[in-house]
């Protein structure tokens, strides 16, 4: 268990700049989850963290500590890796026993710890077979176990779930979360999963090329998100973006999206009549509303997942606008639907992309 | 240097107090400049020494001439030593002669001041010198040139030749599972416990046979199939990922291109290992081209300069000096070469 | 930099392999077709068991002929047949413990100066290349002019190695002038047994350490840098990720290295001849020192007696090279 | 062109010791512009390649045309008869006589397959001014192998030379020592007989040094089998006291010894067999093989002429072995004056050679008996083997040799 | 654009039987994508679709020909591989055009096809570096061009997604979809993700240690399970499963839930009183009813996505019950909580888990 600081962490590989000065405290016990585009450099900033890349510029604090030139081995962490770097000569048992046996525990204890771990990641037949003989989500879960089994100050995770089948993944993802609960340990975790992020994380770093866009808790950064990026990056399907001319009329704001003009109840502070915005709208608080829509669209595409479908339509001068609806939808391809936003769920970004206020 | 640096890894941080074993590292890595290098500078710094210089008892280590110095009403010039006189006084002496025990000197400066010195009282006075003659005399007497080609065409052909044939029965033995495999492999290693000193005979016998004496071609051919290489490229073949040559066969490659295109690249460490093994082995093979070249016009330079060599005798400052100068393509190739061992790009493009 | 314009011109020059490869593609895709691609093995193996077939093989072959005839005639078709003599002549023993039992004591000596040497030089030469490849494979200034000095000897011819070192090592060489500048007694290194083996098997590990060296830094390359971070993330003491990540995964190389060292160990001739000449007595003749100056360097050039040494010689290392292998195969990853 | 087909190119393998390569260049260079239909290429070879892989290629058919050889019994069977050819054939008879026979097979005695470029003959090497700082008197002429030993052991004692006595480790130096104890080599049915009593007497005194330290066990024990190990290095170093070695060191003394002390050639020593020293050499042998005999016999004839080889030796530091230039005696205009006293003596101890050592550097099978006592005195002496055993092994390596060669 | 016909196809690793007969049949361009637990052998089944895995016995067809025993190399078809295997030496470029070049292309078509495809995948500003010089997605988006850049029969996809950031995934989801759509290519897919499976399949096939269970198409699979393994492993979060015992009262049909008796309108034939089934509801069919709940339960845990909400509850004698809320829920930890199950969305499963028939 331990806090970690973070004070303008660079770092470079040659010319290409991947981290441009990252600063970042997670409390101690804390379960923070980053999250941002591939390539946004998530895995690198989980190694600066674990030590195994040294940073170019700034700081690394554990405990407060300064860590910053201190080896991976001596910072007491446990790391899961994206390519899982199994060792290929041991098998699945040893993989996990490594960790411990260097600690020095006695090998009754290693057994036991062991076991526990393979059976809460259903592994306890593959204890004897090599990585090599190990199915792509069987390998996943053996990294997995590598890090739980140790009781590290910090579990950093470089997307552990990806390969799990979906079963599996809510299941582990619930013995992560109980296993925090429980042990209380610091948790560092890079997920592209949506459902993951915000079930598991305490708060969410969104990281856009190198820099921090937002932290803040995952409800936070659904419903205010501080700019255009966020709002897009989080929730799946992603937040509709619509390109909007505020017109300034009477006491209220009216911003023109498309063809129609949409009324805000409390116009955001400091917009001028005529400034460019962009409305923003999550799929699921756009409603079908055959009566008062607000627009009609062309139905393009319909994905029904089952439980809840996707719709996919595009209106004149929009660019598709992505709805959610509840169960197997009846429409179909070409049908015309007439949605209307929820105004209490609208969000408005200035031109540079910043989030306006909403009273 | 940390653990992670120490087994081949890309970081060093600045400000990092040294673990005890990157101080044995260094110790060690200076141990072996002195033990590994040690002997080779001195060859280099032998072979610049005159041929009595190079017989003496202790070596030293620079090459040393005896100064000489030309004395008025001496017709030649005159060796300098620094006498210990009778009277305790120590001066540098110009020895006119020797007779027997006795040395007669003169002062340089006054050269009619004589003296008679026990030679057990006087040491030469020496300076360092270096004695090129030993490079330009058989530079010039050799058909150099005509040899160097000799040396690098064998050496260049033999080893291209090696590279292909070893690296595409490395990769049939390391790929593929088919009838007769165990059989073909142990053939290589059988192989490999031949030396040639052994069998030179009987494949003298074969290559005279083939027509092919005192053909550059006898010294190429005989030892382009090496098991050595084969061997060793096997062993580095099976630590590729069969994911990789899986991929390129869905990619439509055939065989051969994923021999050249996909497994060869990837090799490139361990045919740099052998690149310079055969290179050096090539160039420095000495037996068996004695066998088969007879003529100087396709004598390698390993013929050429152990002509030094006689049955009583040997000129050990021209040989020294040839080694030398046949050391340097060699080296100059190594520290081309092993940049490719260290490249190492084993497995990174998977997951 | 040089090292550049290297580069470049080392580009250049496998140009034209490149373009020959490439041209050959067209006929091996034929060849594939019509064999079907498993087979290609065959084809990917021909080439060189054709050379190993003319110029190693049949050799072998000849030199069984050799064995089992006598005489001096180069011709095996004008030798006289003489069956196992040759054999009965080398195994005529008292007792095969004591090497001056034998009519053939040379032989004797030689083998057992033989197995002698090659386990001390194997077991060195493993150990120091070993260590020198995780030393000049860590990250160090200079990487790569350590790298060349611990190769340099290898690019000696074992002549010239010799020499150095029996200038270093005779009465009054480099090494004596130490020893009595720090007060000892100089020692005739040569005429002591004991220091004369010590001394072939320093000097032959001195010399090709540099290749093994290189097979294994080769070797240590191959090894996925995810695994060194893993293995330090577990907080894996240094010694530990050496005998537990490094070395099993590094294991088929070092099979590479033991048995290539056995087997040129065994076959040690040359320089260990012109370093000691065999002696003192003949405490470092090699059996590969008997084989050549039977069939060379004496008189009579007697090829017969000569290769059934040979015969058994290459047996020998046969057996042990597949026990080897029959012993790693066990570890393999 | 045209100039080119007529011309014959004879190829020549030749080894050197020293200059002689150089000399014997130019000698052919010269006869190349007398006979411009010959052209000669002299291939120059360790002697790695005249003794090991010269036999093989000859027995193959690949050999050169002439050679320059020192087993030249072991090689007779290839060798030319070159009398239907040469000029003078008498000329060869009178001048190289008894050298001719060391290059006949077995039994012949007419042939003429070549000429001596060189006559070595054993002696030893004294380092003078080592007994004048010694004041010991140098044992003067006559004196036996006890009294230098004994004299050479003093002054070594005195100086703290390492080596009084030094013999090269080499079947040759060894029997100038036993031809001078008396020993017989061949025994009544024309066999060779080694072991006898004269040899006996060498071994033992050779052993006995090493006891008592008058020889150091670096030259004869710390090599094996038949390698040579000679003491030139340690004599050029005022090591060495006394070195029987032979008089091709000469012009190397001459070179690398310089001016560092007094050195002379003295006459050997003498014992119950004499003061004989072991005459020896390389001979310039043609080839049965060669395709144009014609051609080789003209070359020869030129090499062999008296002024062209009067030339060769001189300018080579060589004792001559031709016997007019031997008697004439030669100029060595290049010689220190050391070297050309040293030479003048061991001219003069190769008029004094015995029967039984000609006989013994004669035998067709001389190197078997030589390598064979070589090697297993060498293990005696080491320490590894007893004398005893050492001689019965003697017997039985040269009885097996010869058994093999005269397998067909 | 082909059709892949496979009978009986076993498949064993030494004693290991991975797969026992697989019976498949894949019309000319089809979008199939195989589901199943981590470790049930999707990968070796495509793998041997691939002729990168020999059967042990059964027969692969490929356009009515048999290719049991053709090489990977001359069945024309394309794969993106679960490990990438990206060639490490070659630029990305180089990487995608490797199978273009064997295909005898020329240059400038090749040039056009990397390009496009690059520019698809956002790849263009890396075409020029190597793997090792690139992120996790970013390396299996180079995987994945590779396979799109050739034109080929079938292309078989082992999961291909599994790493992209949830953008990224979407979008190269819709990718895919567009370029089945576009070329008709017969795909094969392997995926752990629901949405991908629902969204892209014509059919699922689901898998279950080396035997199939259930293929369909994706709604099929959704609304009529036909057992329970598919009824969990379709859906996130999975199906609520619980134990009841038939009660034959009046004409209806009741069930015993818990403490609770569940009418059912119409029976399933075939079932006797007191036999012991299994009642399976998904998350989303349960409805919270103060006033008309079925059960009451207290929440265990609740997981706030944003846009909807699963609570965790448990009631006395029964499982965990999952149940899906839209938005963000206002139940805390705790809290008791009335729920009742949508009777239409029942489903019933018999001892041996097999779907009973709704009528
Ligand atoms: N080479 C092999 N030797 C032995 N068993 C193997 C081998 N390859 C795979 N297996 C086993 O076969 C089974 C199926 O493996 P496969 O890779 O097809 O699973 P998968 O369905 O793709 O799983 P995942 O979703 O985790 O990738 C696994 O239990 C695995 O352990
Ligand atoms: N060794 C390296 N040399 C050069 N560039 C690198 C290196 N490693 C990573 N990069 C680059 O740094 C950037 C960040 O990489 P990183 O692996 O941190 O991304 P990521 O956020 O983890 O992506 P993903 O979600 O795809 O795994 C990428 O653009 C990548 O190409
Ligand atoms: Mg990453
Ligand atoms: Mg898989």
């Amino acid at each position: 268990m331990a806090e970690l600081k973070l004070t303008g962490a660079r770092k470079s590989f040659g010319t290409i700049d991947v981290l441009h000065g990252i600063d970042l405290a997670v409390k101690d016990g804390e379960f923070v989850v980053f999250v941002g585009p591939s390539g946004c450099g998530k895995s690198t900033l989980l190694r600066v963290i674990a030590g195994l890349e040294n940073v170019t510029s700034g700081e690394v604090h554990i405990d407060g500590e300064r860590v910053t030139h201190l080896p991976a081995s001596e910072r007491g962490l446990a790391m899961v890796f994206q390519s899982y770097a199994l060792y290929p000569h041991m098998s699945v048992r040893k993989n996990m026993a490594f960790a411990l046996e260097n600690m020095g525990l006695k090998p009754a204890q290693i057994e036991e710890r062991v076991e526990r771990a393979a059976a809460m990641l259903r592994l306890t037949d593959y204890l004897d077979r090599k990585p090599k003989a190990l199915s792509g989500g069987q390998r996943q879960r053996v990294a997995i176990g590598r890090a739980i089994v140790r009781d590290p100050k910090i579990f950093l995770f470089d997307e552990p779930l990806s390969n799990l089948d979906a079963e599996l993944r809510v299941a582990t993802r619930k013995e992560l979360a109980a296993l925090h609960a429980k042990l209380g340990g610091t948790m560092i975790y890079v997920t592209h999963d949506q459902v993951e992020a915000m079930t598991l994380a305490d708060r969410i770093v969104v990281l856009k090329a190198g820099r921090i866009e937002q932290i803040g808790t995952p409800l936070e950064l659904y419903n205010h998100p501080s700019n255009a990026f966020v709002a897009g990056f989080i929730g799946s399907p992603r937040m509709n973006f619509l390109p909007a001319v505020v017109v300034s009329d009477d006491g209220m704001l009216r911003l023109t999206v498309g063809e129609r003009d949409v009324a805000l109840p409390r116009a955001p502070s400091g917009l001028a009549a005529g400034a460019a915005v962009t409305l923003g709208i999550r799929p699921e608080h756009i409603d079908v509303a055959p009566d008062t829509g607000m627009l009609t669209a062309t139905v393009d595409l319909v994905e029904r997942l089952g439980g809840e479908t996707f719709i996919y339509a595009s209106a004149p001068g929009l660019p598709q606008i992505t709805l959610r609806q509840d169960g197997q939808s009846q429409f179909h391809r070409g049908d015309a639907v007439a949605i209307r936003f929820a105004a209490d769920h609208l969000h408005i970004f200035d031109a540079a992309g910043a989030a306006l206020a909403r009273p | 240097m940390r653990l992670s640096s120490m087994l081949g890894q890309r970081r060093n941080g600045p400000g990092r107090p040294l673990h005890w074993t990157d101080i044995a590292a260094y110790v060690y890595l200076a141990l072996g400049v002195v033990l590994m290098f040690g002997p080779v500078l001195w060859l280099v710094l032998s072979s610049f020494k005159t041929q009595s210089a190079l017989l003496e008892f202790p070596p030293s280590l620079l090459p040393f001439a005896q100064v000489e110095v030309t004395v008025s009403g001496q017709p030649q010039k005159l060796p300098l030593f620094r006498a210990k006189l009778p009277d305790g006084t120590v001066r540098e002496l110009a020895q006119v002669r020797r007779i027997g025990l006795i040395a007669q000197m003169v002062d340089p400066a006054d050269p009619s001041q004589q003296f008679r010195v026990a030679i057990d009282k006087r040491e030469p006075v020496r300076r360092v010198a270096l004695a090129t003659e030993n490079y330009s005399e058989p530079l010039q007497r050799f058909a150099f040139l005509r040899f160097l080609y000799n040396s690098v065409f064998v050496t260049v052909i033999a080893t291209l030749i090696t590279l292909l044939i070893n690296s595409m029965a490395a990769y049939g033995l390391a790929v593929y599972q088919f009838p007769g495999k165990q059989a073909a492999t142990l053939a290589v290693i059988g192989t490999l416990m031949i030396p040639v000193t052994i069998i030179l005979v009987p494949v003298y016998l074969v290559v005279t046979e083939l027509g092919l004496t005192n053909s550059l071609w006898a010294v190429i051919l005989p030892g382009a199939a090496t098991p050595t290489g084969v061997f060793l490229l096997r062993q580095y073949m099976l630590t590729l990922p069969k994911d990789l040559i899986e991929a390129a066969r869905m990619d439509k490659a055939s065989e051969w291109q994923i021999y050249w295109r996909i497994v060869m690249p990837l090799t490139l460490p361990a045919l740099a290992v052998l690149a310079i093994f055969s290179i050096m082995w090539r160039w420095n093979e000495f037996l068996w081209p004695l066998a088969v070249l007879t003529k100087t016009e396709v004598y390698t330079l390993q013929i050429a300069l152990n002509a030094f060599q006689g049955e009583l005798q040997t000129q050990w400052h021209y040989l020294l000096a040839m080694t030398v100068v046949t050391l340097i393509p060699v080296a100059l190739v190594f520290v081309f070469l092993q940049r490719f061992i260290t490249t190492g790009i084993g497995s990174t493009g998977m997951k | 930099m040089a090292t550049g314009a290297l580069a470049r011109l080392g580009q250049v020059a496998v140009l034209p392999v490149g373009v020959a490869l490439r041209l050959l593609d067209p006929p091996m895709r034929w060849m594939q077709r019509m064999i079907g691609a498993r087979r290609m093995a065959y084809v990917f193996l021909l080439p060189n068991f054709v050379f190993f077939g003319l110029f190693v093989f049949l050799p072998i072959g000849i030199n069984v002929v050799f064995s089992v005839t006598g005489g001096t005639a180069l011709f095996p078709s004008q030798r006289p047949y003489v069956g196992g003599d040759q054999f009965a002549y080398l195994f005529d023993c008292g007792s095969y413990l004591d090497p001056s039992s034998c009519r053939e004591d040379h032989f004797w000596r030689g083998v057992a100066n033989t197995a002698k040497f090659v386990v001390f030089q194997v077991t060195a030469m493993v150990l120091l290349s070993l260590v020198t490849a995780l030393v000049l494979n860590m990250k160090i200034r200079g990487r790569g002019f350590f790298r060349a000095v611990y190769f340099f000897p290898v690019l000696l011819s074992p002549v010239v190695v010799a020499l150095i070192w029996k200038w270093i090592l005779q009465r009054d060489g480099l090494l004596n002038a130490a020893i009595t500048t720090l007060g000892g007694q100089k020692i005739l290194f040569f005429v002591d047994p004991g220091w004369a083996m010590f001394w072939a098997v320093f000097v032959s590990v001195w010399a090709h350490m540099g290749f093994y060296t290189l097979i294994l830094l080769a070797g240590l390359q191959a090894i996925p840098a995810d695994l060194y971070e893993a293995a330090e993330m577990d907080a894996t003491p240094r010694w530990r990720v050496l005998l537990r990540i490094t070395l099993p995964l590094l294991w088929p190389n070092m099979i590479v290295v033991i048995v290539l060292a056995l087997i040129k160990g065994a076959q040690t001739f040359d320089e260990v001849f012109v370093l000691t000449g065999g002696g003192p007595g003949t405490a470092t003749l090699m059996v590969v020192q008997y084989i050549y100056e039977t069939a060379f360097s004496s008189q009579v050039q007697n090829f017969g007696l000569a290769a059934a040494a040979s015969v058994v010689l290459g047996v020998v290392l046969f057996v042990l090279t597949l026990l080897q292998f029959a012993a790693a195969r066990r570890k393999e990853v | 062109g045209p100039a080119a087909a007529e011309t014959t190119t004879l190829r020549m393998t030749w080894y050197s010791d020293g200059n002689e390569g150089e000399v014997m260049a130019d000698l052919l260079k010269r006869f190349h512009e007398q006979n411009k239909d010959i052209e000669i290429v002299l291939d120059q070879v360790p002697f790695k390649a005249i003794n090991e892989t010269l036999p093989v290629q000859l027995a193959s058919g690949q050999g050169p045309d002439m050679a320059r050889v020192v087993d030249m019994g072991g090689l007779s069977r290839f060798a030319l008869d070159m009398r239907p050819f040469l000029k003078d054939p008498g000329y060869w008879e009178t001048n190289f006589g008894p050298f001719l026979e060391w290059m006949r097979p077995a039994g012949d005695t007419k042939s003429i397959p070549g000429f001596m470029t060189q006559l070595t003959v054993t002696g030893p090497f004294v380092n003078k001014t080592l007994f004048e700082q010694a004041g010991v008197a140098m044992p003067g002429e006559k004196s036996t192998w006890e009294d230098w030993a004994k004299a050479a052991k003093q002054v070594a004692d005195k100086v703290q030379a390492p080596f009084p006595l030094a013999l090269d480790r080499s079947g040759h130096r060894f029997y100038a020592l036993a031809v001078s104890q008396g020993t017989q080599v061949f025994g009544a049915n024309g066999e060779p007989d080694v072991v006898d009593g004269g040899f006996k007497r060498a071994a033992q005194l050779v052993y006995d040094w090493h006891k008592s330290g008058v020889m150091s066990k670096e030259l004869w024990g710390s090599v094996s089998g038949t390698a040579y190990r000679g003491a030139n290095d340690e004599f050029k170093n005022a090591q060495v006291v006394m070195y029987l070695s032979g008089s091709w060191q000469i012009s190397q003394f001459a070179k690398t010894v310089g001016d560092a002390f007094d050195w002379v050639a003295v006459p050997n020593p003498c014992g119950l067999g004499g003061c004989s020293s072991m005459p020896g050499g390389a001979g310039l042998v043609a080839f049965k093989t060669t395709q144009h005999p014609k051609e080789v016999a003209r070359v020869m004839d030129y090499l062999a002429s008296e002024p062209v080889l009067a030339e060769f030796y001189s300018r080579s530091l060589f004792v001559p072995g031709h016997l007019g230039l031997a008697k004439k005696g030669l100029d060595y205009p290049t010689a220190s004056p050391e070297a050309a006293a040293a030479l003048k003596v061991f001219t003069a101890s190769a008029a004094q050679i015995s029967p039984i050592a000609y006989r013994i550097q004669g035998y067709s099978n001389s190197r078997i008996v030589l390598n064979a006592v070589i090697s297993r005195l060498g293990q005696a002496v080491s320490g590894e083997t007893t004398l005893e055993d050492a001689y019965k092994r003697i017997t039985a390596d040269v009885a097996q040799q010869i058994a093999e060669r005269n397998k067909k």
